[in-house]
């Protein structure tokens, strides 16, 4: 296999491209689907600035969190971090900017990034507070909130399988924003529990062709985060 | 029972055989432990569920197998998994007939406030502005009054709403009771409970039916 | 298994909602991927004023061509109807109003329908003359087109395989418009190849949730137009 | 050789490994023809496949396999199939590396038209447009002129144009040559071609190079 088709690499030369005051999509809603290998390794490279982009903050020590709580990240942009009180208490004191929206519309205007799109219009949140700072305008004898499409710099995708070309398959709810992030960002690195050679993946389900892809590492599955958190589990 | 248990109850008779339905988190996830054995349901979870089942113990749990709340499930026969975008237009495009939903505030014309109280709790927007804005139906599960005794249910929301006139109905410990532009409609009261007591744990106006409203 | 959850039946009970002058949006890139027994039912009932939308005009004598040919319709929504004379000749004899759009265009316009958004802000075209029949905005210092969402009466979907409440698999190529169309529709009416019992799909690859659709009938894979179209074989 | 399987020969060469691209109907699938075989490209069309193949014959055709001309094709190891909404997100989200177009006309600044013949060939825009302006590089494949004579390249189109400054290079079976703000940069001439024959044919401004051009 020539190496312009064969993406694997290591997660550090991966990451190199990552700047400081870059934007970074990370994938994952709460857990399943975390890069959570990617993420300690951009970790190890400390970066500063960051501008984050993940449905959630993950909890605190685990994932997205570690970055925030370390001092990488200047901005967040997130929809719901319900489940993490030190970032919460970030944003409240001030350490970091935060960006609210709506669950669907955040990956509605990630989405709208990679298809090409500069933005969408919607009627969500119109009658809230959300109207005040956002743009509207009236389309076809309705008001809309003008939602300017939303890329990065670079996106941490986690698949469960993923070919040496970067085709992906994700694993049950473990797909969540990352085949979305995965279209939105000027470089893409997926981490996959299952590196296979080209052709083992069924053309029929691919979640996301690997012209999306520029990197695969291999997700280390020794990594705990990769497991059942036993606190979220059902008491008897 | 405990009052949320009676709630929860309550509310999963609202469900009708196949239906798709999203279930709040906390209150309204525990309906599933009050669902007839024979009804068939697809629950809708954001994070990119449909048919999904009950929490399940350790031995069951599968890592990337969690709801939007963040605990492990199982999945019914039928069950497909798709990503955040397809979740939502699921949503947004109407094919998600009922939203069962916990409250802050709701007022008495169907305005709804639980996302978030300033300065004080501001956790994120999630999925339930959408959700109660677009599904089809949106049916509030809540305690009657806040635990300091104060009434949630208010002639109109002193809180940030999630969405306006988009609740159908209210189901709390005491009563069933659906939102009108003149004030809230009581339609049921639970076993041993008498009108004046809704009537005075509530901020609502209050429309009384003719007749003895059926209990629950 | 309940009624309620059980969503086959026949094309005609099926087609039935569906009135004169209705939109209906039918799925199928060429031949792959459209309902042809749905559509064969379809003329039976020889609707009149429909507006059709697909994004070709399949060939003469071929699925949605024969409603335009037998009169059944009164407007087309497409965006290449290069395979089709007849058709083409309809447009420019004044017998059929055609409205085009670029082919991603038109599949962004239904999808944005089918996620509930009221349109899409692009800049395909911006310097055409499809310009003039559009409406352009100013948005973050850029001239942008804003195309509305695409929604229809109903929809006609063809699937590789379907389960009795409606999930999806399509197949190779056959895909195309077909998931997509089968969110923007007040009814949803798929024909399937194959159809199974609940719970034997993957739902890791189900490409469309039953949500979404009305009915289920079973494609007449004796139709001709399912099989290979000679006239489109690679010559020795 | 014919002097489209020229054309296409060169523009086979323009291809490098690890590309994704997309071949226009008509000549530009030729290319697939001339390609060597230790080449990997991942060829794209727009109906929904990424990795396609050539076209097959009756017994390997598959009757849901088809690329955007209607043809019956193979795909190769690696391939996926997607819907119309993502094949599209690939080209306008800048993830198409080559986009390989016939051609009505082309300016020397790049514009190309080739998808209208007002009053007398329209068929539809289809996804010319989208490749013409978002496919990071445009190569034009033609015919130096038309059947009857008269030249495609122009100083600047008569025909609506698909996209504008967009072509990259066009390659005909006379010539490679790069559009420019100032006229075409003549790059290659075929063998056997001298460069008073492309000025003769050639409505665009050219610009000749300093030294003899390489041939094709």
């Amino acid at each position: 296999m020539p190496p312009a088709i064969d993406k694997t690499t290591d997660p550090a030369t991966a990451l190199a491209r990552i700047a400081d005051n870059s934007s970074v999509m990370v994938g994952g809603f709460g857990s399943p689907g975390t890069p959570f290998t990617l993420l300690a390794a951009l970790l190890r490279r400390a970066p500063q600035g960051l501008t984050l982009i993940k449905n959630d903050a993950n909890e605190q020590g685990i994932g997205v969190s570690t970055l925030m709580e370390a001092g990488c990240a200047r901005r967040f942009v997130v929809s719901h971090m319900g489940l993490n009180s030190v970032v919460i208490e970030m944003m409240n004191q001030g350490e970091l900017e935060v960006e609210m929206h709506p669950q669907g519309l955040l990956a509605e205007k990630i989405r709208a990034a990679g298809a090409g799109l500069a933005g969408i219009l919607t009627d969500i949140g119109l009658e809230t507070i959300l109207r005040d700072q956002r743009q509207t305008m009236e389309f076809q004898g309705k008001t809309c909130i003008v939602e300017p499409s939303l890329r990065a710099d670079a996106a941490l995708v986690h698949a469960a399988r993923a070919d040496r070309w970067g085709n992906l398959v994700f694993e049950k709810t473990a797909r969540n924003f990352n085949p979305l992030m995965a279209t939105a960002a000027d470089l893409v690195i997926v981490e996959a529990l299952e590196i296979v050679d080209i052709g083992e993946l069924d053309p029929d389900h691919i979640h996301l062709p690997g012209a999306f892809v520029d990197h695969v590492v291999p997700a280390d599955a020794s990594l705990p985060d990769y497991g059942v958190l036993k606190h979220h589990v059902a008491q008897a | 029972m405990s009052p949320k248990h009676k709630i929860a109850r309550r509310a999963a008779r609202e469900l009708q055989n196949g239906q798709v339905v999203n279930l709040g988190i906390g209150l309204p996830t525990l309906l599933l432990n009050h669902t007839p054995e024979e009804l068939e349901i697809f629950v809708h979870s954001e994070n990119g569920v449909l048919g999904m089942g009950p929490r399940c113990p350790l031995n069951q749990a599968h890592p990337a197998l969690i709801d939007s709340g963040g605990d492990y499930i199982a999945v019914r026969s039928g069950a497909a998994f798709f990503d955040s975008a397809l979740s939502f237009a699921l949503v947004r495009g109407g094919r998600l007939d009922v939203a069962v939903l916990g409250a802050l505030e709701v007022a008495e014309n169907g305005d709804l406030a639980n996302w978030i109280i300033p300065g004080k709790f501001a956790p994120g927007i999630g999925g339930g502005m959408e959700l109660a804005q677009k599904a089809r139906r949106v049916i509030v599960t809540t305690t009657h009054t806040t635990r300091s005794g104060a009434p949630k249910l208010l002639r109109s929301c002193t809180l940030p709403v999630t969405a306006k006139a988009c609740v159908h109905r209210i189901i709390t410990e005491l009563a069933v009771l659906d939102p009108t532009p003149q004030g809230l409609l009581l339609r049921e009261l639970a076993q041993g409970i008498e009108a004046q007591e809704v009537l005075e744990k509530t901020e609502a106006r209050i429309i009384l039916p003719q007749a003895d409203p059926p209990r629950f």
